[in-house]
């Protein structure tokens, strides 16, 4: 059956080479309306991430049994998305949202670990996404009467100013929702960590980029990025527009990183991280620069291949010791060597080093905040990459060194091997990414000219260009990998015995000798201490659960008071009827 | 003592909005210009020399609002059919009434019913020349079995007649319904030769007097049911509660 | 004596004021009243009013029934007998849903004792 | 081929219902007629419109049947839910066997029969009777459990039905008195001649009656217990035929009378009332048939929002709404049927505690095609009365209706969730292939209205024509040219 | 080039341990004690290169140091050394100031990965704090960095190095951001009061715990080289950058003094107290430095 589901979800990328960049289908769906895919640059760059997203956790899926059902939800997903990202107009981008909202929630239903607390808040939060979304779709339908995007982009011009703003935050507020802005994330955590381990890896690699989809579709096509310009005015070298949102992503990525540090299952972290990476994306996404552009598409893929990598990592670890908290699992890195290499290569690309594409991408993005001049939300994305070391060191600490909490961490094998395959794929993309970040702007400038935005100069494959300078990735690489070699060479030249000690006792621990039941791993004891910084702790201490908590209470407190008036008996209700009809008549008739 | 307060309070406020009510629909009913329109009735009559019946309403009733009346015949039926539904299904007490009625009773009961039936026929059979019909009369008919049941509870009526009655009555009230499409093309159409005798003669009217006597079948079988199983009723309580 | 009766205007006059009366008799009935019969009754009360009024205002002075005899024979100065009709009509409507009101009183005493209908609130979550 | 028929054929099937003696043959019977019914309907839907049936003569002084765009597209809903649910009766009635199923059918064939008589009749006094045969076979279904619950339901009804009729009756007096017809097409030319203050009055009667059966807000304190009280297959009659059809007449009436530009605020914000306030009661129960009767109350108010506001986009949509509503509703309700006899309770619990994917299939579909989720049907119509609203600006409604589904998603999902939960105990039900059929075809339309709107989209359309236009209407009511 | 990047390493494996020694015997002389030789820690370095290990926690354990001084070395061929000459120009251009900026997080990330392989709990809890104070150590020194970039335009060091020369020397045009700089600076040297990961007194090495012998030596040896690149970082950025080698002796070893005296003047602040420490003052006065680049540069 996975065979199968691997061919027909290879079906979609053939459907897509073979079109070559020039789909255009229009299928009329009603007398108002009709149905159309077109393929832009920027919907094509999507449709192939996420569908060679969907081809690699296949791929991975062989290793365990799912049902048929799974799979077929699966299909549709991926369908639903290749609608979503090649829709020409607003009813084919809706119904291919609404057709991956519920298909995901079905998916996410067959887990385990769910509970219906969870799957409540994330169908709510991704209706409202949609609500928000088919809101602003319809207001913008007032004013164009057409729900094509073109149509809708020409009319946006000449809509009051206020309808303007409306549309913009209403469809912002969609995407967001999706991306798991601070604020709007109160699914995103829950979800994430309990969604089948190998289905986080797609809720959190491709379809929160479907909500950055959205924001670049309304941002560079519907609205413009011009039109954004000319709405709100400029400040510094970029727009006010540009500066609130970068807000909006700095915060939301600051908060998610100190979030990410104190988690204690391992995909809890992932996910927060996730928000912040995010986080990052919608700083850059509404500059309305070139740079801009190109640091949130490049990091948008850089963030698809980390997330990937890391969470069918940890899906294959959860399937191979049946721990997820880091609190339980540690020291795998001798019984697991493969997958520690990738999920180390997956680290370093999320921590944005520089070999690999991570740095890119982040670059990208530095550089298009000083090309606006941006400063303190450079600081703030910067700040955040700091901070994000912390949870980066936290997830290949604590499931990979140090020492096993339980015997049976000790005696755990390799993960198999459909596991490994996506994810040696998708470390030799990050490696070739950070080699190769010049062929990027290849793909990027379509994009930009799409966008009617300048484009990116290019000089060969492992230069990348931008406003304040350039880096040579292949060089650096190239070099990195030189020394390393040469150091290793060297030290390995210095002869000395040395005997292997893997007995987890044998360490230096104050002159004692620790007993067989003292606990080694320090994995959980990770930012215990990140409380006791102010800074931190402001952040840490406040949740938006007391927020939505409080607004579920409201609704329940709100429905038992509606319903006592319906437990009203007959005579009460044939004497409303009665005054009803009396209130209406002295009013009406007199 | 609070809560009686409070529903004095409750009758009292109601009264007043009743009374506040009633003033000023009488304000506003007191201007009511009555129909600067020629109303359908008036046209009626001027149309009523056709169906050649001498009452008017009689017409208006079985003709030119017929589908009314089938569907009130309908209502009824339902009605009947829901009091059965209702009251049937209770196991009833095979205990009888021990008292007996006395002779005088039985016999006068009897006598006066023949009487009271004859009279609910008469009044159907001349309901489109005189005051009357087919409900008045069957109303009639149906006191009659009434008088029947007051003088001896013990009685029961045939249902399988009444039923009959009521069925084959109303299906032909339909039937008669759709012979005037397949005749005239138009349901309900006067499709018997009519006029056949003048004015006021008993066999004059087409098919109202036809429908008269179907209704008037029908409503008195019916409001017979209806009767018996109230009275069945009220006096299977009796015997409960002794 | 009573010559004012010959009034169109005086007779429709004490008929409206007469009907709406019992009207809202029926009315105060059904927002005071707890049992079932004496709502059904209400309704009666309220019904029959409307029949008076409907009637009472299609009657003008020196009108007659629409009926003919030996000395009418054409169908002229008569009241108009679509009122009356229509009154039929709804006579035996309210009879119908007096019945069947009566009868589902009936089997939920029988059920209950209760025909109070404030204290039918046996139907809730 | 006449209208006629959809009164007469089930009036003659009545009167014959104690003829069958075996049940079998009357359960066969109950299914032809209503297919015979549905097959008419089907065969109308190929011929010109208006159509009319004319009974003894000819309008306005007579009473016809009028079959318009409006009511081609109810009688098409009326007549399948029909046949539906006739189709599902057998089995009802062998899983819980009654002594006088055969009464049932009598009220069941007569409630449809009084339900499209409403939609066809021309003449206001006509459609009153009707009113009171939907009435009184819609009082007897819901006491026809005859248990204290259902009494009480039944008795309930009435009382509400009674104060619905007598407001309408006056109405209709204080017509006849005004302009001396009965007449729709001959009230409809003369309305806005009678005195203002009566014809306030006049509006304000029959808006407390009609309203007060279609379950608007301050007046629809009833309806759940109905729902309670009664079997589910009447249920399901109740929420896709019978409110639907209070809502038609409503809506005819208004915009036949030209009530619209003065009263259309007024009914929108009853509806947007309607609507906010069940979809909250709706959170709270925990009775299913009390949660869905509160969902049917919400989506009414949906609909009255949309059908007033006076624009053929919107009201087209509604239609569409409601027929998806009525196809959801119905599922909904046959199915709750079978949960209930098979789990013997009324809790929501049952909705988790049974197992069967074709159930869980079709009942998810439904949920999701009454929030509106694409691709089912109920989307199209949900976009559509959106579209509408924002063509006309009113964004407040716009944003009220999205804010209030979500309040609607929550329960929906939460029973969604509770059928998917794989840690409750469940049931295996199996449904029976007759079921399956009559389920499969439900959902199926449903999928097929969402994924091929244009097949209704074409009746919606001549719906809305019809009902905002009524000009052919009005010609063939007033009789001209027959 | 070769020839040149293994000339390179070599100054600053000297200059580095030189500058150790020299820290090393400042500190004893204010605090009234002798101190080691100069070289002495020269000495160690060699003399552990040649001992035997002890320990050996698996292959991570062995790469770590080997990846920390990939990144020192990486760094320090990445800065441009000499203003005015092509001496390693060819390299240099290849990277930018924000590659530095993360290379020099590179080195601790393979030290760390080597610790939590040798497992043993002090060793990652110095790894943590490390870590944590990095939150706030990171950021005056950011925020001074991203201030030259946007006053330069640019973040290519040669390029500010060169426009120093027409507008001034920077730490006279943006003392400010100097200021928050060398505050940061004094962490990145782990001197007090930031000094806690190492904590040299309580868990007594820090992250170095488990290391031994040829590991020791080669950690030793990439700080050195590493604090030698971050020293020439510094030059470069504020004090024009150094034509010939007596300029970048002294010119460092200004800087290096400095840090050695906020060094050895101050307390210990513990790891929370730092980060709270550094997020208030330091980066208050590096981002008025800032805004006075962005708004009024």
């Amino acid at each position: 059956m996975n065979s199968i589901f691997l061919l027909l979800n290879l079906l979609p990328i053939l459907f897509l080479y073979q079109f070559g960049g020039a789909l255009h289908v229009e299928l009329n769906f009603t007398s108002s309306f009709t149905l159309s895919l077109i393929q832009t640059p920027l919907g094509t760059f999507f449709a192939y991430l996420s569908m060679i997203s969907f081809l690699l956790v296949t791929i991975a899926q062989k290793s365990k049994k799912f049902s048929f059902s799974y799979y077929m939800l699966q299909l549709l997903l991926s369908l639903a998305m290749f609608m979503i990202v090649l829709a020409g107009d607003f009813i084919t981008f809706f119904i291919g949202w609404e057709i991956m909202t519920w298909s995901s929630y079905f998916i996410i239903s067959k887990s385990k670990n769910i509970d219906t607390k969870s799957l409540q808040k994330y169908i709510l939060f991704s209706l409202a996404s949609a609500f928000s979304l088919i809101a602003g779709m319809v207001i913008a339908y007032s004013f164009a009467h057409s729900f094509d995007f073109s149509v809708i982009s020409s009319a946006f011009r000449d809509m009051p100013f206020n309808i303007q703003i409306t549309l913009i935050v209403l469809f912002s507020l969609s995407f967001f929702t999706k991306a798991g802005v601070i604020g709007l994330h109160y699914w995103v955590v829950d979800t994430y960590s309990k969604a089948p381990d190998l289905f986080s890896s797609i809720l959190s690699a491709v379809m929160s980029k479907m909500g950055i989809y959205g924001l670049f579709l309304i941002y560079g096509h519907i609205v413009g990025y011009q039109e954004l310009k000319m709405m709100f005015g400029t400040i510094l070298n970029g727009t006010n527009f540009g500066y609130t949102l970068a807000w909006i992503g700095v915060a939301t990525s600051i908060i998610a990183t100190f979030k990410a540090i104190t988690q204690d299952e391992v995909k809890k972290l992932l996910a927060y991280s996730s928000i912040a990476q995010l986080g990052y994306i919608i700083t850059v996404i509404g500059f309305g620069t070139a740079y801009g552009v190109a640091g949130a598409m490049y990091h948008t893929l850089i963030h698809t291949i980390i997330k990937l990598l890391l969470f069918i990592n940890v899906a294959a670890i959860v399937a191979q010791t049946g721990k997820s908290k880091f609190s339980e699992l540690g020291g795998l890195i001798y019984r697991t060597p493969v997958s520690f290499v990738m999920l180390l290569i997956g680290i370093i690309g999320l921590a944005g080093m520089p070999p690999l594409g991570g740095f890119a991408s982040k670059f990208m993005m530095y550089n298009a905040a000083i090309d606006t001049k941006f400063a303190l939300i450079l600081i703030g994305m910067l700040f955040s990459g700091a901070a994000s070391f912390l949870y980066c060191y936290k997830l290949v600490y604590g499931i990979y060194l140090g020492h096993p909490t339980s015997k049976n961490l000790e005696t755990t094998k390799e993960v198999p091997i459909s596991y490994l395959i996506p994810q040696i794929i998708l470390a030799l993309l990050l490696v070739l990414t950070g080699a190769f970040p010049g062929a990027f702007i290849k793909v990027i400038n379509p994009v930009l000219v799409e966008f009617s935005l300048s484009t990116i100069p290019y000089s060969g494959l492992g230069v990348m260009n931008s406003a304040v300078g350039s880096f040579n990735g292949l060089f650096i690489i190239s070099a990195f990998v030189v020394f390393f070699v040469l150091i290793l060479l060297l030290i390995t030249r210095i002869k000395s015995k040395a005997k292997n000690n893997l007995n987890r006792f044998d360490i230096s621990y104050c002159g004692e000798v620790p007993a067989q039941d003292t606990s080694l791993h320090f994995g959980f004891g990770f930012g215990a201490d990140l409380h006791k910084i102010k800074f931190a702790n402001a952040i840490l201490k406040r949740s938006s659960s007391s927020f939505y908590e409080s607004l579920a209470t409201q609704t329940k407190k709100t429905s038992e008071l509606f319903s006592r008036m319906y437990y009203g008996n007959i005579h009460n209700t044939m004497l409303i009827i009665l005054l009803f009809f009396s209130a209406l008549f002295f009013i009406g008739v007199n | 003592m609070n809560l009686k307060k409070e529903l004095r309070l409750k009758h009292i406020i109601l009264s007043l909005l009743s009374s506040a009510l009633l003033l000023s629909f009488l304000g506003l009913l007191m201007q009511v210009k009555t129909n600067t329109y020629k109303t359908v009735g008036d046209i009626f009559l001027n149309l009523n020399m056709q169906t050649a019946t001498a009452n008017a309403v009689t017409s208006v009733v079985t003709f030119f609002r017929g589908i009314d009346t089938v569907g009130e015949v309908t209502v009824l039926f339902l009605a009947t059919s829901g009091v059965a539904l209702m009251l049937s299904s209770t196991q009833r007490t095979s205990k009888k009434v021990v008292k007996q009625e006395s002779f005088v009773l039985h016999v006068g009961s009897r006598l006066l019913m023949s009487v009271i039936i004859l009279f609910g026929v008469y009044i159907v059979i001349h309901g489109h020349l005189s005051p009357g019909g087919g409900f008045q009369g069957g109303v009639v008919i149906a006191t009659a079995f009434l008088l029947l049941f007051l003088a001896n509870p013990n009685m029961s009526l045939s249902h399988g007649i009444l039923t009959l009655g009521e069925s084959l009555s109303g299906s032909a009230y339909v039937l008669v319904a759709l012979i005037g499409l397949f005749k005239m093309n138009i349901l309900l159409g006067n499709f018997l030769p009519h006029p056949v005798g003048e004015i006021g003669e008993l066999v004059s009217g087409g098919i109202i007097p036809v429908i008269y006597i179907l209704v008037g079948i029908k409503v008195g079988s019916e409001m017979s049911v209806i009767v018996e199983y109230f009275i069945k009723e009220d006096y299977y309580k009796e015997v409960y509660d002794a | 004596m009573l010559e004012f009766f010959n009034d169109t205007q005086t007779i429709h006059f004490i008929i409206i004021v007469g009907s709406m009366s019992l009207f809202f008799i029926g009315f105060y009935g059904i927002a005071t009243q707890k049992n079932l019969v004496k709502i059904l009754v209400s309704f009666d009360i309220m019904e029959s009013a409307l029949f008076l009024f409907f009637i009472g205002l299609h009657y003008k002075v020196g009108l007659v029934a629409p009926i003919l005899d030996k000395h009418l024979k054409t169908f002229t100065n008569m009241v108009d007998p679509v009122p009356q009709a229509m009154i039929l009509t709804t006579i035996v409507i309210g009879l119908a849903v007096l019945a069947l009101g009566l009868s589902f009183g009936i089997e939920y005493y029988k059920l209950t004792g209760r025909n109070d209908i404030s204290k039918m609130n046996e139907l809730r979550d | 081929m006449s209208l006629g028929y959809y009164f007469l054929l089930p009036v003659i099937f009545s009167f014959l219902t104690p003829y069958f003696k075996k049940i079998g043959l009357l359960r066969a019977s109950s299914i032809l007629l209503n297919l015979l019914l549905f097959l008419q309907t089907l065969v109308y839907t190929m011929m010109s419109l208006p159509q009319i049936s004319l009974f003894s003569i000819k309008p306005p002084l007579g009473i016809a049947f009028i079959l318009d765009g409006y009511s081609l597209l109810f009688l098409l809903i009326f007549t399948f839910s029909g046949l539906m649910v006739s189709l599902y009766m057998p089995w009802f009635f062998k899983a819980n066997p009654r002594r006088d199923e055969a009464r049932f059918y009598l009220f069941f064939n007569m409630l449809i029969a009084g339900s499209i008589g409403m939609i066809l009749s021309c003449d206001i006094f006509n459609l009153y009777i009707f009113f009171e045969i939907t009435g009184i076979c819609s009082y007897t279904l819901s006491a026809y459990n005859k248990d204290k619950l259902g009494l009480e339901s039944g008795i309930k009804y009435l009382i509400i039905g009674s104060i619905a009729s007598i407001f309408i009756v006056f109405a209709i007096m204080l017509i006849y008195l005004q302009i001396g017809t009965v007449n729709l097409g001959l009230i409809a030319q003369r309305f806005h001649q009678i005195d203002p203050k009566i014809s306030v009055l006049i509006v304000l009667m029959l808006f407390i009656g009609f309203g007060t059966k279609a379950e608007l807000f301050p007046m629809n304190f009833w309806a759940p217990d109905i729902y309670q009280g009664s079997i589910s297959p009447v249920n399901g009659l109740f929420s896709s035929v019978v409110a639907k059809a209070y809502l038609f007449v409503f809506f005819h009436l208004f915009y036949l009378f030209g009530l619209n530009s003065k009263y259309m605020l007024f009914v929108m914000v009853i509806g947007a009332i309607t609507f906010l306030v069940s979809e909250f009661t709706a959170l709270n129960q925990t009775n299913v048939k009390r949660l869905f009767a509160y969902s049917t109350l919400g989506q009414l108010g949906i609909l009255f929002m949309a059908f007033s506001t006076n624009s053929i986009d919107t009201v087209s949509g509604a239609l569409f709404h409601l027929t998806s509503h009525s196809i959801s509703k119905l599922l909904i309700f046959l199915t709750l049927g079978i949960l209930i006899h098979k789990l013997k309770s009324m809790k929501i619990d049952i909705l988790g505690g049974f197992k069967s994917t074709f159930l869980t299939i079709v009942l998810v579909i439904s949920f999701l095609s009454v929030l509106g989720i694409p691709p089912f049907s109920g989307f199209i119509g949900k976009i559509l009365i959106l579209k509408g609203f924002a063509l006309s600006h009113n964004y407040a409604a716009v944003a009220f209706i999205l804010l209030v589904s979500i309040v609607e998603a929550i329960y929906f999902f939460r029973i969604i969730a509770m059928m998917l939960d794989k840690s409750r105990a469940k049931v295996i039900v199996n449904v029976g292939v007759m079921n399956y059929a009559i389920l499969a075809v439900l959902a199926a339309l449903i999928v097929l209205f969402g994924i091929y709107p244009s097949l209704l989209l074409h009746y919606t359309d001549l719906a809305a024509n019809a009902l905002l236009h009524p000009t052919n209407y009005l010609t063939y009511a007033l009789g001209v040219g027959l | 080039m070769i020839f040149q990047i293994i000339l390179l390493i070599m100054l600053a494996y000297v200059v580095g341990f030189i500058y150790f020694g020299l820290y090393r015997n400042i500190t004893a002389r204010i605090q009234s004690r002798y101190g080691p030789s100069v070289y002495q820690s020269f000495y160690d370095s060699i003399k552990l290169f040649s001992k035997k290990n002890t320990v050996n926690f698996g292959w991570m354990f062995y790469l770590g140091p080997v990846i920390m001084a990939t990144g020192a070395i990486l760094t320090l061929v990445l800065i441009p050394i000499f203003s005015d000459s092509d001496f390693l120009r060819s390299v240099t251009s290849q990277g930018n100031l924000f590659v530095l900026l993360y290379l020099m997080v590179l080195g601790p990330l393979g030290n760390a990965l080597a610790v939590g392989t040798g497992g043993n709990p002090f060793g990652v809890m110095g790894v943590v704090r490390g870590l944590t104070r990095l939150i706030g150590l990171e950021l005056p020194f950011y925020i001074a960095v991203v201030g030259l970039i946007i006053a330069a335009n640019s973040s290519d060091i040669v390029h500010i190095i060169d426009l120093q020369k027409t507008t001034g020397l920077n730490i006279i045009n943006h003392p400010l951001l100097f200021i928050g700089a060398m505050i940061s600076m004094v962490g990145f040297f782990g001197e007090s009061p930031f000094d806690i990961p190492g904590a040299p007194q309580e868990v007594y090495s820090g992250p170095r715990t488990e290391f031994s012998g040829k590991f020791l030596a080669l950690l030793m040896s990439q700080g050195s080289l590493f604090a030698f690149a971050k020293l020439v970082l510094i030059v470069d950025l504020f004090l024009g950058g150094a034509d010939s080698l007596e300029m970048l002796i002294l010119k460092t070893f200004a800087i290096f003094v400095t840090i050695i005296f906020i060094g050895v003047v101050y307390g210990r602040y513990k790891v929370e107290q730092a980060v709270d420490f550094l997020m208030k003052l330091p980066t208050l006065i590096a981002v008025l430095g800032l805004a006075r680049v962005v708004w009024f540069g």
